[in-house]
């Protein structure tokens, strides 16, 4: 029964939407097509799947429902979104663990077919939801997603469980309606996934156009929204999550500096992937070892480094601790080696696949002895990929392990990445010492660095160790004041890198009455809070630290130039912590540490509550 | 610290004397140590080494008086932290293959704080030469019992006697799956020179247990296989293809009987040499080389010495090699401007 | 949590059933893995051990999905970190003998990061029990492969192929001295729950190794010893002093020539059941044991399963309270204010 | 040929004494014995032996000296004293290499015989200089002591060999007759010692009588000194290290709190002896338990935590780098647990038998993610037995582990200790949960404790882990509002530990221009050093801190009330650096990082330099 309807056109600058399902009914790939598309029409926009703890749980629980979260907008969109604004639900679990998130008054859209008296018992619903009246005060809007797709895939040839299969694409055809976006992306994506497998392209194809069509035809839906193009910078983007960045990050580096790439790393949530990407690359001669344990990950990297290839590891949280011994080996060694810690929820085996920043002291600190090593953090998904490259080159520049934090969030949050050419990337410059003449292991440049020598080298033979280094000579050494001026020079050395620390730089007024300050994943969150109450017309500025240890050297002065100083950190206080140590100043912190992303709204809420509540004018 | 010799050009013959491998570092092991005879035959073998050049050689070692070996060897070295040297080894070996990878550590490095590290590189066959330096003590530390340590001896840590088992060192490497076991003693400088050479010819992970002597923290446990007196009798020479025969007049010979081992005397006119078990080296069985490792579970079986077990296979730094080589001809080397642009992309204009 | 059943009293004779075994936790494991069934077998099993009082119970475990085994067991239990459950387990045992100590490991958690700790303590043969869930490939961390999985497996991490050889877990524990070797299939409970009795009996290190399926990342690796069609052609039921054979119409056997198996055709009529090895659970030489673990190593030899080798000796926690026993019954308890006051004293006035 | 001589009597306040010879020539002996005997006489003391970095390096080469160094007078002594008045060498390499170390005038007693062609080489000396004229501005006395060890020996029937092993013994007692001490004290030992073996009880007995006498007798020693006894409390003392303290600390702790004890080690420069001291200590059950690794060793104490035992473990630096991630587990299951950090130089193996205080920063918050533990580190030798007994009283009461930090110098140093009597020593109450009723795994008591139940205890069957735990019921929990509640739980646990830390001492004014605060083993520097500024006229407080985690509540007022604080480490400004992020206070920092401790004339320089030099009055 077709007839004409009429809809309202509404036009907004951004949305949240988060699809949740069954981790059978394919919710990552649904969120990851929509994401695509959104991209493709010119969308600004940020994503981050919520993995279920287990594996596989048992189908219809809570504890086995996937989620995924887009945010997408006309202008800048720096996070996934706090509170989604229309929650898809393939099932009640998905419903009974999303509904707290879902904003108020926000948009459900349930598969009304799966509200059957199993699924409600799965997910300990007592009555149905979406008839006992619960949902008061959500613009609910129930679809009988399974039997409409069901009916138009029932002559498909496909057996019924395969139809099901495909349902996720009449839900995604649906939400393509609902926000004016084309299918082209997604059919191509069809046509090249199931290029040899004709039902299944067929089919797939039907249901999201289906999906489509129910949306324009159906009396359910009156409004349609649109969300007009954003201003980016030109080029060719793709999106990136933190981890494939980083991946590609260290390859690049790799390349660039003409180093063979090794990376000893054992695997471990949510770090695995870097391990995985690597492994890809073979074909750049990357050696990727999955080693025993994350000891003997980074202890083969420090044999590869001394062997004169680009040396990494990566791990996350129990993993850095276990590394702690080595890492001081390869402070004391001089060795280049990058160690990418990706921060997860702690202490111990803590929250596994969640996020946390509570790592940084860890990092700077956390080893016996003076054992300083540069500490840098990545801000973005994207930002990962700079920042491997940096990492890489202060570690050979300064032949140090550095240590690149990033986290769980940044691991699996994507973004749009406007894909670099790869010969404006510049080089990175690598010597090895090849003269006999004047050569001591620990002699010292102009960076205070040692020289470097490829073993088989003929006529460089040398040996190196844990134990203290005499000066230049690099002989064992129990000399007290040579002790003394080592650990004095390994410091000083690391100091010297703020040479190749960017200032860091204010966003907003350079002076006056609040600065926020944060490190690390949580730039998204803060950039966009301060966004939001700078435009309720509060002044407030921003600047956010990349670089850990050195600090940018106008860090101090930046600081003093504010009346407060807001630190929100997914911890109890560690940079905080940090600066006041650093320059003596008061600061006021933030710290909610629920394994979570920052809800752009409680920086906000922080931020007004520190201004008074009253706008400070623009 | 750097050496101050002449640089020894790349030249495909290169004749090394022993003393191009000392780095002339005083050597700082107690006097008496079993460590310097190790170190003498590791010097005068290298030259004897067909086609290695010297800065190809690396020496890698954990912490222990042995772990003080790479300093006074003219090769490079890298003196890692306790129990870690084969990790760090494995790392040098993959990264550059070409090297000539050789590991010296103490029985409470390699099977103590190490054993998870060791039994991996056995596991995998990476290419490495172990020195195992077994004084069934704790040295450099001061005489606390090690993981080798008798049951029942009394140490620092263990006043009234250990209660451990002790590992079987060989029969470790064994079910790891280490491709060249054998063992020697630093007492027997011949021996001990061609087990060197026996590893450095081995493509594999090649494990040589050396019984080697602490003479402040347990002097003489290995008397018994050194003494003139007794050695015959505590000792097997394994060779290949040569019948198991031991004992001060060779009187004495091994036979296998329900896969466990009877020692028959020669002397008596049931018993022949026809009956005797021959030594097989490349037996690929592991149940000899494992009836051999457990003949030292009692001092009513001499204690073998030599080459267990060797065993031919890729090795962990070919298969690495080789699956990256068939990748590039298969596919082509990377291009890295493909890779970034790899997957769904989009332009904004 | 606290478990909020009955207060179970100190009777001497208290008769379980499986579901006192139950935590009543929800099973997390995906729908369909072998994990499941390892679980229903303990906690079938414990009603049947004589003696056995759950509050002696202890599970212990590292990380992994088989790791999450002691929160469904309504005993003690403690969810460690990765690898380190035999050393958790082992400070358990000595602090409280009367302890019956379970440890729940995968194969990543028992032999990739644990592997020292497993040998340390088959080593010291600590009296614990220990399930191995072997699946081959790291479960919870999302299909990266294992220290156990096939060369040229492809998994996430090995998007070409391994190029490890794996280890043979039999063969690890047997050259590390266990006390206790045998191997079982998640598929066979009434098997399964035979080992998990004999390893309940045992005093000492047992090791059990389990064939899991990982329905998710690694499904039907051990279906050729699973399946109907094909489990009798390639496993073999170890039984004490039964003879060795095999095959669907049980034609087959094993003999032994020089340490080496062979399978002949008892349908022949040179080959007589009398020439097949006859098993023997007891035999102390680690040679058999040996050979049985290395069968696995090619699919033309059968999977054995069942026991391979059982050692009596004293445990480890025995030696220690034995010394103590006996120091204390020489000497006396302690008297602290002798020990604080000893050595050279001297008085100020 | 004896004749009367005329001898001055020098009444002394305070002598430092060194020994030094090779190996083998039983100098720690020596030492230990003058140390006794000096004890014995009533001066208070203070030593600390010097071991070659070697086990037994060849004999007479400058890296096989060993030494031995005692500090004593008659009034209170802190350290084993700067550089020594009188150097006492055995050979031409005690010689060379203590000679830096003698004060500048400096009495030298060389055994003269010696200093042959072989002993010089060995030494490096290319020519004699005893007689080369370079040891001008000393007062040297040499003394034929092998030829008259030799001579008085030779109808001992002892072989050349174990004569010549007696005359560290005649050196001995020409240094007792040099300081007026009785040979009694080292008679009594010889017949102890060797009451089964006559002849070298002779023969050591009558070495050290002759070297009394040649005291006596010989032209050569015009003066003889006295040292008065010191005041001291009245008691019985001993002389004990801080490592046999720290044995002696668990041991009593152990027995007042009626739990076994189980010490999980992995033997470690210079942490062994503690383990070694444990394991003679069978008769009390203690259980020691040398394992595989540090890993192992601290993951059994946990196990032996749970299972109801008193549970240690202890290492030196680079050992705790690899126990993090199981202190972190310890920190997560809330169990009780000691950690000693025996301090040694590093980073890395570094220095392994020197001392050092750089696992400051390591021990409060090397660890991944938020892992609160209570930190303490003893001052003394002497004070690390009450320290182990605080730290084993603080894990049990407030179920968590504990840091006990001591270093290299307090576990070899020793001074004198007042045996205390047992039951002086307050109980260590523990309560194991057994009831069924109202059991839930993290309850919390009054100060934030969970329940502790011991294995085997029926009924209370349940499960802990690393993974979050939901508050109360100790589920694993993913519920992002109780991790923040649970990470702020632990840390205010041990925030409340504060009830338990008594508030900081100030010696001297209690407000006024300069505050010294130091931590750990360096309380005997810093007071020697106070003392002598004192004396100078200075005016300077001092507070040494023995909590470090929670800090004393009371310590930001204390330095507030300072015009400026002096903080001396042997790191490059650990506690500085906390110290500052806590008070954001300025703070002048004395950093020598030698692995040696602090010279009492650093400091002291220090103080005076701050105070410009000129006396601030009294
Ligand atoms: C992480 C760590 N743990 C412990 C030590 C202390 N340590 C140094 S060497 C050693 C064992 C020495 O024994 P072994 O390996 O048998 O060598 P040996 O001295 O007997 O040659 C130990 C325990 C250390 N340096 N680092
Ligand atoms: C120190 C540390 N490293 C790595 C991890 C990540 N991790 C958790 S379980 C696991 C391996 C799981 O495999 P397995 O032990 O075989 O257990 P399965 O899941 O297959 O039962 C890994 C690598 C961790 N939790 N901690
Ligand atoms: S302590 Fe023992 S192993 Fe070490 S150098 Fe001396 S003799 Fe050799
Ligand atoms: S991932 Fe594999 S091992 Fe883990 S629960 Fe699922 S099926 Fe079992
Ligand atoms: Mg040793
Ligand atoms: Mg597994």
């Amino acid at each position: 029964m077709i007839k004409e309807k009429e809809i309202t056109s509404v036009e907004v600058e951004e949305v949240t939407v988060r699809f949740a399902g069954d981790s059978g009914d394919g919710m990552q790939l649904t969120g990851s097509q929509f994401s695509d598309t959104t991209a493709f029409v010119g969308n600004d926009l940020n994503t981050l799947p919520d993995y279920p703890a287990e594996i596989r749980a048992p189908a219809g629980t809570i504890y086995g429902v996937s989620g995924f979260q887009l945010h997408f907008g006309s202008r800048e969109v720096y996070t996934p979104g706090d509170r989604p604004d229309v929650l898809v639900v393939m099932n009640p679990a998905a419903l009974k663990k999303n509904l707290p998130e879902l904003k108020p008054g926000g948009t459900i859209i349930a598969n009304k077919d799966s509200f059957d008296q199993k699924n409600l018992k799965l997910a300990n619903y007592e009555s149905n939801p979406l008839e006992d009246g619960s949902l008061k005060g959500y613009d609910v809007i129930e679809v009988p997603i399974s039997s409409l797709n069901n009916e138009v895939l029932k002559n498909s040839g496909l057996s019924q469980k395969d139809i099901s299969r495909c349902k996720n694409f009449f839900a995604l055809g649906l939400m393509y309606w609902l926000y004016n976006r084309p299918l082209e992306p997604t059919l191509n994506w069809i046509n090249k996934k199931f290029a040899d497998k004709q039902k299944y392209r067929d089919s797939n194809s039907i249901a999201l156009k289906a999906g489509y069509n129910f949306g324009e035809t159906t009396e359910v839906f009156a409004t349609r929204y649109h969300v007009a193009p954003a201003q980016l910078t030109k080029g060719t983007y793709r999106s990136i999550s933190g981890n494939e960045a980083t991946a590609l990050g260290f390859l690049a580096a790799s390349v660039k500096s003409g180093l063979p790439l090794f990376l000893g790393s054992y695997p471990i949530t949510p770090a695995s992937e870097i391990l995985q990407y690597l492994s890809e690359y073979k074909s750049f001669g990357v050696k990727t070892f999955q080693a025993e344990d994350e000891i003997a990950g980074i202890t083969s990297a420090i044999g590869a480094a001394f062997a004169g290839n680009l040396a990494i590891t990566n791990t996350s949280g129990p993993g850095l601790s276990l590394k702690t011994e080595a890492i001081g080996l390869a402070v004391m060694t001089e060795l280049p080696l990058v160690v990418i810690n990706v921060q997860r929820g702690g202490p111990s085996t803590g929250l596994p696949t969640k996020t946390e920043q509570a790592d940084l002291l860890q990092a700077l600190w956390g080893r016996n002895g003076e054992a300083p090593v540069v500490v840098l953090a990545a801000a973005t998904p994207s930002d990962c990929f700079d920042m491997a490259i940096i990492a890489s080159r202060l570690a050979l520049k300064y032949m140090t392990p550095v240590i690149l934090l990033t986290d769980g969030y940044l691991a699996n949050g994507s973004e749009p990445w406007r894909v670099p050419k790869f010969e404006d990337i510049p080089d990175i410059p690598v010597k090895f010492w090849t003269k006999k003449e004047g050569f001591y292991p620990y002699l010292r440049d102009e960076n205070l660095s040692r020289p470097w020598v490829k073993v088989g080298t003929p006529g460089l033979e040398h040996r190196i160790g844990g134990l203290e280094k005499a000066n230049i000579y690099g002989d064992i050494s129990y000399d007290p004041d040579n002790h003394d001026l080592m650990i004095k020079l390994r410091e000083k050395k690391i100091k010297g890198v703020v040479q190749d620390v960017p200032d860091l730089r204010v966003d907003g007024d350079q002076e006056g009455e609040l600065l926020v300050i944060g490190w690390g994943g949580t730039f998204g969150t803060i950039t966009e809070a301060v966004l939001h109450v700078r435009r309720k017309g509060y002044k407030v500025s921003q600047a956010h630290l990349r670089y850990l240890n050195p600090l940018p050297k106008n860090t101090g002065d930046v600081l003093k130039r504010f009346k407060k100083v807001l630190v929100p950190e997914i911890n109890l206080g560690q940079l905080a912590k940090y600066l006041r140590s650093e320059f003596l100043l008061p600061l006021i912190q933030l710290n909610i540490v629920r394994g979570l992303p920052f809800r752009v709204s409680d920086v906000e809420a922080k931020i007004i509550e520190i201004l008074g509540g009253k706008s400070n004018g623009k | 610290m750097a050496n101050d010799k002449e640089l020894i050009q790349e030249k495909p013959e290169v004749k090394y004397t022993a003393k191009d491998f000392s780095s002339g570092q005083d050597v700082r092991w107690c006097p008496g140590c079993g460590d310097y005879s190790v170190l003498a035959m590791v010097q005068r073998s290298f030259p004897d080494m067909i086609g290695i050049k010297k800065e190809k050689v690396v020496f890698v070692s954990g912490i222990g008086c042995s772990s003080r070996f790479p300093y006074y060897m003219d090769t490079y070295g890298f003196h890692g932290i306790h129990g870690r040297a084969p990790a760090i080894a494995t790392g040098i070996k993959i990264a550059n293959p070409d090297l000539s990878v050789w590991v010296a550590a103490g029985d409470g490095d390699l099977l103590s704080i190490g054993g998870n590290h060791f039994i991996h590189a056995c596991r995998k066959n990476v290419d490495l030469k172990i020195l195992l330096f077994n004084n069934q003590i704790y040295g450099l530390t001061k005489g606390q019992y090690s993981p080798t340590s008798a049951k029942g001896l009394k140490t620092k840590t263990t006043p009234f006697g250990s209660v451990d088992y002790p590992f079987n060192a060989c029969s470790l490497a064994i079910g790891s799956n280490a491709t060249l076991v054998a063992r020697t003693l630093d007492s027997d400088p011949k021996h001990l020179q061609q087990m060197i050479l026996r590893a450095a010819e081995h493509k594999g992970l090649a494990l040589i247990e050396i019984y080697q002597n602490c003479v402040i923290y347990n002097d003489g446990v290995f008397d018994l296989f050194k003494n003139k007196e007794t050695k015959d009798d505590h000792t097997i020479v394994l060779e290949h293809n040569k019948p198991m025969i031991f004992g001060k007049n060779k009187d004495r010979g091994i036979i296998i009987k329900n896969s466990k081992p009877l020692i028959i005397n020669l002397n008596r006119v049931e018993n022949s040499i026809n009956d005797v078990w021959v030594h097989d080296e490349f037996d690929p069985s592991p149940a000899r080389a494992m009836i051999l490792a457990h003949m030292t579970d009692s001092h009513d079986f001499p204690t073998p010495i030599g080459v267990f077990q060797q065993i031919k296979k890729e090795t962990y730094d070919e298969g690495i090699e080789a699956q990256i080589d068939s990748i590039i001809k298969a596919k082509g080397k990377g291009d890295i401007q493909k890779v970034l642009s790899s997957g769904y992309t989009w332009e904004v204009n």
